[in-house]
């Protein structure tokens, strides 16, 4: 197998690359080129969206086709790095993969689109951006534990400095809150990877213990993690650390209440990426490494996420029902579908687990559409909150019309991607033989209406307010572009939704198939 | 050798050690009770001359010199210690007008 | 007919797709173009499906009446979603009903909605519904019917709240789209419920557990048995038929049965063309011809059937009741549409699809032409309430006539389309397989009430003196035109199943469509005496009616006073609208906020808030270690150093390993 | 190097002895106007000595001996002297920015932190007890006068006492535990003692030798600010001349360690490491949640890197608790514990020379420490907010920085002890988030806040280059850490006898 290179490195690793050099040429541009800032951040996102589309084609080529011929195991790409502690770059990716790459590169590309506006510290601010995104992609191609670690963490502190510098609404306390509730998540999911590293290596004796995750797996074929650990199997005593460490971000009940705070305080970009991005992390790392590394493990803790996703799904709906501020609704809802996320892994089903991360995928594009379009009005009236909203739709009848559309994805309505996931999710569940979590789920398609329609009607329906006069509609195409960009996503992968269940199917079914042989689904 | 002396049980190396730690406990309490500077630098030297002690008898018991030549160069090393603390004590007199340890003790918290 | 002829099926449903989004991008300049592209959208419908429509009629014996045509939407592991289109009569009947209903009201619309500043948008909503019905109708399979389902609503949403500088419009749309997902819950879980159990059998093996072709050849093989026999009972009921039951949920919610009824008379906020197209011929239809489709899964549970019918029954006289004291000539309509599908399921459940199917297409007709000739009564008197019209006749003569004939229909005048429907209904409770003689009574007791407040309703709207302000005149030609292309089937359209005129056609004979759909047992007769017994409650009906409000013989203002409660029960809708307020603004909203408390004062500032407070406090009292003095500082290093050196001699002394 | 002769093993000793001479020449020679030119001599004897370092000395050479075993040159030694040297470098550097307020005695100031590099530089290498307590000694010394070296301040003056008292209790308890040490073996030399354990095959050690031990420990603990002999560091750095501060964090710390690991090396053996490690285990956990907790309420940036430094000491001890019990013991883990000790202690000086160098700079035109006048630094000056940024983050170990892969190295180290190590890899864990979130304190103020005082903080071109320099090794050292880390490991495995 000829390996894909270009200039010696994998597209895999060009897609972390571009934007860590994107960084640096921001570093490098003087602060008061604004424009050359934004310029540069365009071109590099745009450059990573060309590559992310390119990987995306070709893992859908690849469906069906033999291990010979296909071309991703082709983008793989391993270069020791640190030889004593077992780290080397390593990339890889599958369906899975490739699907949260592309997820990434689109929203980042709208999200700096949307950006376009800031004035505050332009260079910072792109700077913390780019940065930040640099991480999450790293976390989706590493098949490395340190790397994957590592971009993880990469992805907070800019957060931190996104919301802290240009949030709005009790920002200080927001943007500390989410900064520790993530890294707390990390590092417990830290010691959960350093307890399989350790298991792996005292397993298979090699000279040096490895990060790799073939290695991982490998020793856990081996039967590495079939010993106990203080007195408990140490799968079932492992699990949780990456579980619930994973699962903070993703974000699981009862962890969750970093993540509606947050999304109500960073602005528009940053809270499209933390959203449509960040959050697909946790679930996309369990997916990852918790459950291919413990399967016995995550057969034993299912069941525990498979209640704990209940209250994701109901209670996250009822609390966005109770909420007034536009940013609130929109966050408690992302909670409430990452709950259909979690019910999908929790099934054990290709089915399900495919439904969840193509909702992964759904939910990103719809959140950040969501954010876009709230900090759009939001920059120009300085509220959200809908008792001083209303009847917007007469001045800015764009952005109330791209608002209903995504309130209709979000709502699960037919035609965008987030329903064929979430219908996805739900026949997954029962199949799994999650029958009450399957009615819940359905269940919550209720709620679910009801705010996001309260959401509607309050802010852009109703008799014309003059005080909404001086508002500016996206008139331009360059305005536009990011939203209809976001739409037309949605509703490509809602039409045909194949396009992603297939390129999503293989990495669904092997782990489907790995939780079967250990006991569960 | 007086009578009374012969009467007394020979002196072994516990008996060095028991003084040395004596010393050294003396030092201890000094420098936790004792308010003037000075006095609290001088127990300071006391319990390193305890360590001294210890050093001697255990060279004795050892029958090497290394431990002698250690209290050669912890004695050095206490001289410049005492200098180099004078000298700071001094500081203190003129910043603050006492040498009572308590008058340094404005950062806390 | 068979597959080949596919690409016309698919045009039926892409044409008004395309057209709509066509449409929505032209919404801002070239509005006429928009309405052109969505007319036209919808006559590639109408000329497709009648096409197909002669192809299906035409086939010879033995050659098959339909084609199913599938493509697989989503596959995952062992699950294929497929989309697909079918084209056999039932749906092709129903397909014209859409179209041919709809295509007039498209030219209708043209007139109607002249002027609006939404123009463009009106066409791209409306022909988006026109895309997402026909959707329903051509759907292959239960997950795509549930799909377009949702985008029915979704379209309702976006028409009922087209004018969104309205609240009550808003408010309208929202209860219309909440209450259908409340049916779509029991819909979508009755789909999954019945998808797993029957995929789970191995007799089902390498069929499709979502398709109906495959459902309904599994259950004339005797599949509820086998489902009923391989999974325990779910909520005291067999698993096959609560699937039935679940599945009934969404026709309940889509053609606003009781008691999700609430947001069908709400809906009529939008404009006139919209509640003419959906919310009386074609959307809220869809329930029961959903119910049609998937009727196999009925068939073999009675007791489910009658739980339909009572359903039915039920809505249609309390519908009914409550249209007599309506003063929104759209709301008596309204109302008169929730009595009528309360006719249609009941059919459906008494008699079985045919009935109800009949009784839906000539209902689509009739009322669609009522709906008409009240917009363009509206479009003149710039109001809605029937107080404030009057004497129209002579000013608006066409919308009269018109207007006749559609009441004629639906008050079931002997010979007009409503005649041959309703009776087959009232038939089918007097003497058919399932027949229930109090449904028979609520039938008939319907039947007058219907006619009391049609003839109430013409009476006020259209004789006497004109209590309105300016001068109404008759509409345009292309809203007129209109209501005469609607008027001759609405007149006519029930002689295609008047038993003796066509008997024995095979329209209404054998197996109706891919999921073999029967048509009652034995031959069809026409029951003179139920018929004349019928048309005299419907006669007593309409002269009381006419007594009451056309000849003022009898006082209305006193008989109202002396059947006050009664009235203000009528009036305020059986107090159902405040108790489903109550439910949303209390209940739901009570929780809600109780969930909201517990967020933000237990997770929030308890949990989360209280750990950091208490990490905080805790580096506070370190802090305080820290008091500035060397004694402390003295004693706290030595204190320390004797509690590590016990530590370990004694650890050392007791362990006796270190 | 063939010009050093028979100087070699102890050419950096040399070098800066000589060199501090040298320094103290130089300003008795320069008149009053020109005596910026002592602090360029100084910086030239640093950059000679970190170039010396560097690239004038082999890190895999032969181990050499010299004076009878009193000092040794192996990896580890030479590994800690470049730290040093480094360490040394930056110090001169940041008090060259502070010199202009020092009212006399520049040349003194450079001296004395040339000779306490220069005791720095004796400690990586010392063989035996006797140097070990002497270089120390002369590190000890020499930062009781720069600690009080503004006279004229009192929290100066104060910062000395409070270091001098403690200080020389600590001195006492190492000779006192020298003594004992010597009594139970005989022998002053690490060689010796080492033999002695290994004489007891796997015995446990008598009670003399395991008080002397401890009694060393905790004086060492002293200098390296662990609990329970942490008390005075947050004064002292609170009071310190901040350049002080800076090299006292670094350099005593790192020299505290030097012997701390050299001792641990020479002791660990069958019979001791598992109350090693459970000693350094509690000691850890101790160190970690003092130090971290007690930093959150801090106001003053020099006290809160201070306690923040005794948050470190507990995370450099977590690499002395990956020795392990018996039945995971391996080499390599208490091998990789060492080696990320070394490497976190090189991570260390760059990033807490990169945070003092600001708070020097902020406090020469602002005249004040207090966190809450780093209010809207970045507005003022957005290279200084950007790299005392960096460098906290770097303290709080966020990738892409040193203090990242150093914490990660460490964090590793324990996980290799399995289970054992269990219960201290959660509460490293732990204190990373504690850590995060009072640098963030400091990270928020300079971003979110608003300024009160809005005028801008110019930074002349040779600071920028600086500081530019320090965050580029910062990011270098956490991305591309390979290279740092074969040397740290290369070192603690030949210290403790394993492998190459």
């Amino acid at each position: 197998m000829e390996p894909v290179r270009f200039l010696g490195l994998s597209p895999l690793s060009w897609v972390v690359a571009i934007p860590a050099l994107t960084t640096l040429g921001i570093l490098f541009t003087p602060s008061a080129a604004k424009n050359a800032v934004r310029r540069i951040a365009l071109a590099g996102m745009t450059l990573t969206f060309g590559i992310a589309i390119w990987i995306l084609v070709q893992a859908a080529g690849d469906v069906g086709l033999d291990a010979s011929a296909r071309v991703l195991p082709r983008l793989a790409q391993k270069v020791e790095w640190v030889r004593e502690l077992g780290i080397s770059w390593n990339v890889g990716a599958d369906g899975m993969g490739a699907a949260m790459v592309f997820l990434t590169s689109i929203v980042i590309f709208a999200g700096v689109l949307v950006s376009w506006s800031v004035e505050d510290r332009t260079k910072e601010f792109y700077l913390s951006l780019i940065a930040l995104v640099t991480g999450v992609f790293g976390v989706f191609v590493s098949r490395d534990l340190f790397w994957f670690y590592f971009s993880y963490e990469l992805a907070v502190i800019p957060m931190y400095l996104l919301i802290g510098i240009w949030g709005s609404t009790n920002k200080e306390y927001a943007s500390m809150k989410l900064t520790l509730y993530l890294t707390t998540g990390a590092v417990c999911a830290l010691v959960g990877l350093l307890m399989v590293y350790f298991r792996a290596w005292a397993f298979l004796k090699t000279p040096y213990p490895s990060f790799d995750l073939d290695y991982i797996l490998m020793a856990r074929d081996a039967g590495a993690f079939d010993a106990t650990w203080r007195g408990m199997d140490f799968q079932v005593f492992a699990f949780p650390f990456l579980l619930f460490g994973f699962g903070a971000i993703a974000p699981m009940w009862p962890l969750h209440t970093w993540s509606p705070m947050g999304h109500a305080a960073a602005p528009s970009a940053a809270s499209m990426l933390h959203a449509g991005v960040l959050m697909k992390l946790g679930s996309f790392a369990i997916l990852r490494i918790a459950v291919p590394a413990l399967p016995e493990g995550a057969v034993w803790w299912m069941p525990v996420v498979a209640v704990l996703c209940m209250f994701n799904i109901l209670y996250g709906g009822l609390v966005a029902i109770a909420q007034k501020d536009m940013k609130f609704i929109v966050g408690y809802s992302s909670s409430s579908h990452m709950g259909y996320v979690l019910l999908g892994i929790a099934s054990m089903t290709s089915l399900g687990i495919n439904g969840a991360i193509f909702l992964m995928f759904a939910h990103g594009v719809m959140t950040a559409l969501a954010f876009a379009l709230i900090g759009f009005f939001y920059d120009q009236t300085h509220v959200r909150t809908i008792p001083d909203l209303g009847g917007m739709s007469h001045q800015i009848p764009f952005i109330g019309t791209a608002f209903v559309f995504m309130s209709m994805a979000s709502a699960g309505v037919p035609g965008f991607a987030n329903f064929a996931s979430e219908v996805m999710v739900m026949f997954g569940a029962w199949q799994g033989g999650l029958k009450w979590q399957a009615v819940v789920a359905v269940l919550g398609i209720v709620p679910t209406g009801v705010y996001l329609l309260r959401a509607v009607k309050g802010a852009f329906f109703g008799p014309r307010n003059p005080r909404w006069d001086g508002l500016r509609d996206a008139v331009t195409p360059f305005q536009r572009l990011p939203f209809l960009f976001l739409i037309s996503v949605l509703l490509l992968f809602g039409f045909w939704p194949r396009l992603l269940t297939d390129v999503i199917g293989e990495s669904a079914d092997e782990l489907a198939g790995l939780l079967a042989r250990a006991g569960g689904g | 050798m007086t009578p009374l002396l012969a009467a007394l049980p020979p002196v072994t190396v516990q008996h060095y050690l028991l003084l040395s730690g004596l010393l050294f406990a003396v030092g201890l309490v000094g420098v936790l009770f004792r308010r003037n500077i000075i006095i609290v630098l001088m127990c300071l030297e006391l319990m390193l001359s305890a360590a001294n002690l210890a050093f001697v008898a255990f060279s004795r018991v050892h029958g090497n010199l290394q431990g002698q030549v250690m209290v050669f160069f912890s004695i050095a090393v206490a001289a410049a210690e005492a200098a180099v603390a004078l000298s700071i004590i001094i500081a203190l007199y003129r910043a603050r007008g006492g040498v009572d340890v308590e008058d340094a003790a404005e950062m806390k918290g | 007919m068979g597959p080949e002829l596919a690409p016309f099926a698919w045009a039926i449903l892409f044409a008004p797709l395309a057209a709509a989004g066509v449409a929505g991008l032209l919404v801002r300049r070239r509005r006429g173009l928009a309405a052109a592209v969505a007319v036209s959208g919808m006559a590639v419908g109408l000329l497709c499906t009648l096409y197909l429509l002669a192809r299906s009629l035409g086939a010879g014996e033995g050659e098959p009446t339909g084609f199913v045509h599938n493509v697989d939407w989503i596959r995952a592991g062992a699950f294929t979603a497929r989309f697909g289109v079918v084209a056999d009569r039932l749906s092709l009947l129903m397909a014209l009903v859409v179209t041919g209903v709809g295509t007039p009201i498209f030219v209708y619309s043209i007139g109607y909605m002249h002027g609006d500043e939404g123009y463009g948008r009106f066409f791209a909503c409306l022909s988006l519904f026109a895309f997402s019905m026909l959707g329903i109708v051509l759907s292959t399979n239960l997950l795509q019917t549930f799909v377009f389902w949702e985008l029915v609503g979704l379209s309702s949403y976006l028409l009922i709240g087209f004018w969104f500088g309205k609240d009550s419009a808003v408010e309208a749309g929202k209860k219309a789209f909440m209450v259908n997902r409340v049916g779509d819950f029991g819909f979508l879980t009755g789909i999954i419920l019945l998808c797993w159990s029957a995929a789970s059998l191995p007799s089902f093996a390498g069929r499709n557990p979502l398709d109906f072709a495959d459902l309904a050849a599994f259950y004339r093989a005797g599949g509820y048995e086998e489902l009923a026999k391989a999974s325990p009972h779910l909520l005291g009921l067999p698993v096959p038929a609560l699937a039935a039951l679940l599945v009934f949920c969404g026709a309940v919610g889509k053609s606003a049965q009781f008691p999700l009824h609430v947001w069908l008379p709400d809906a009529m906020e939008g404009p006139t063309p919209v509640s003419a197209l959906m919310h009386a011929a074609t959307m809220v239809a869809a329930g029961v011809y959903m119910i049609c489709r998937v009727f196999f899964l009925f068939e073999p549970f009675p007791e489910a059937l009658h739980a339909v019918a009572w359903i039915g029954g039920l809505t249609a006289f309390m519908a009914a009741t409550i249209a007599l004291v309506q003063t929104d000539i759209k709301k008596v309509l309204a109302y008169s549409t929730l009595s009528q599908l309360g006719y249609m399921v009941m059919a459906v459940g008494l008699a079985g699809a045919t009935a109800g199917m009949f009784h839906l297409t000539t209902h689509a007709f009739f009322k669609a032409l009522l709906f008409l000739c009240s917009g363009s009564v509206i479009h003149a008197c710039h109001s809605q309430e029937i107080t404030e019209m009057g004497g129209l006749r002579k000013a608006m003569p066409s919308t009269f006539w018109t207007w006749i004939i559609g009441t004629a229909a639906l008050v079931a005048v002997p010979g007009t389309a409503g005649f041959f429907s309703k009776d087959e209904i009232l038939a089918a409770a007097a003497h058919g397989e399932h027949a229930s003689l109090p449904l028979l009574v609520v039938g008939l007791v319907t039947a007058g009430l219907t006619a009391f407040y049609m003839l109430r309703c013409t009476a006020l709207t259209f004789f006497g003196e004109y209590r309105g302000h300016g001068h109404p005149h008759e509409s345009p030609a292309v809203m007129t035109l209109p209501l005469w292309f609607l008027a001759v089937p609405a007149l006519l359209v029930g002689w295609l199943g008047f038993p003796l005129l066509f008997h024995g056609h095979p329209w209404f004979q054998g197996e109706f469509g891919i999921t073999g759909v029967k048509v009652h047992e034995g031959p069809h007769e026409f029951h003179l005496p139920l018929a004349l017994v019928g048309t005299a409650f419907a006669a007593a009906g309409g002269i009381l009616g006419w007594m009451v409000f056309g000849a003022r013989r009898i006082d209305a203002a006193a008989w109202k006073e002396r059947l006050l409660p009664l009235h203000t029960l009528l009036s305020r809708k059986y107090f159902l609208d405040e108790f489903y307020l109550w439910l949303v603004r209390t209940v739901q909203q009570g929780i809600a906020e109780c969930s909201d408390f517990f967020e933000q004062n237990v997770l929030i500032r308890g949990v989360v808030d209280g750990l950091s407070a208490a990490v905080k406090a805790s580096g506070r009292a370190l802090r305080e270690l820290q008091t500035g003095s060397i004694h402390t500082y003295v004693r706290f290093a030595l204190a320390g150093s004797v509690l590590v050196v016990a530590w370990v001699i004694l650890s050392a002394a007791r362990g006796g390993n270190g | 190097m063939d010009i050093a002769g028979p100087f070699a093993p102890v050419l950096l000793e040399t070098l800066s002895a000589c060199g501090a001479g040298a320094v103290l020449l130089v300003d008795l020679f320069t008149p009053e106007a020109r005596k910026s030119r002592v602090g360029a001599a100084s910086l030239a004897v640093t950059a000679i000595l970190f170039l010396a370092a560097w690239f004038g000395m082999e890190a895999g050479g032969e181990t050499a001996t010299l004076f009878g075993g009193s000092l040794v040159l192996d990896g580890m030694a030479v590994f800690l002297k470049r730290t040093f040297a480094t360490a040394g470098l930056l110090a001169v550097l940041a008090a060259i920015r502070y010199e202009d307020r020092l009212p006399r005695g520049r040349g003194e100031f450079h001296f004395l932190l040339l000779s306490a590099l220069t005791g720095m530089f004796l400690v990586s290498s010392v063989g035996d007890l006797m140097s070990m307590f002497v270089s120390l000694e002369l590190v000890t010394l020499s930062f009781f006068i720069l600690a009080a070296f503004r006279r004229e301040r009192p929290e100066s003056v104060e910062a000395g006492l409070k270091l001098l008292v403690l200080g020389s209790l600590a001195a006492a308890f190492v000779l006192f535990g020298t003594a004992f040490l010597y009594g139970a073996t005989g022998d002053l030399t690490f060689a010796g003692l080492r033999d002695h354990l290994a004489s007891l095959r796997g015995a446990p050690p008598s009670r003399d030798l395991l008080l002397g031990l401890l009694f060393v420990l905790l004086g060492l603990g002293f200098k390296i600010g662990m609990v329970p002999m942490q008390v005075w560091v947050p004064d002292v750095y609170q009071g310190a001349p901040a350049p002080v501060t800076a090299f006292l964090a670094v350099g005593s710390k790192a020299a505290g360690f030097a012997l701390v690991l050299r001792l641990v090396t020479t002791v660990a053996g069958p019979g001791t490491k598992d109350s090693l490690q459970l000693l350094f285990t509690a000691l850890a956990f101790a160190t970690l949640f003092y130090g971290n907790l007690a930093a959150i309420p801090q106001t003053n940036v020099k006290r809160l890197l201070g306690y923040s430094s005794i948050g470190h000491c507990g995370y450099l001890l977590m690499g002395l608790a990956a020795l392990g019990p018996a039945s995971y013991y391996d080499e390599s883990a208490a091998a990789s514990g060492a080696a990320a000790i070394l490497f976190y202690l090189l991570a260390y000086a760059l990033t807490t020379f990169g945070a003092f160098l600001v708070v020097i700079l902020f406090s020469a035109a602002t005249g004040s420490d207090e966190m809450d006048d780093y209010a809207g630094l970045s507005r003022r000056s957005p290279l200084l907010a950007a790299s005392l940024t960096v460098a906290l983050l770097s303290l709080a170990g966020v990738p892409p920085l040193a203090g990242f892969f150093g914490k990660f190295m460490l964090m590793r180290s324990v996980a290799l002890t399995g289970p054992a190590g269990f219960g201290l890899l959660v509460a490293g864990a732990v204190n990373v988030v504690i850590g995060l979130y009072y640098y963030l304190c400091l990270v928020k103020r300079m971003y979110v806040h608003p300024p009160k005082d809005a005028s801008p903080l110019p930074v002349t071109g040779p600071t920028a280059a600086l500081l530019y320099a320090l965050t580029a090794a910062l990011l270098i050292l956490g991305i591309f850490p390979g290279a740092f880390v074969t040397l740290a490991s290369d070192a603690a495995r030949a210290a403790f006898g394993v492998g190459g």
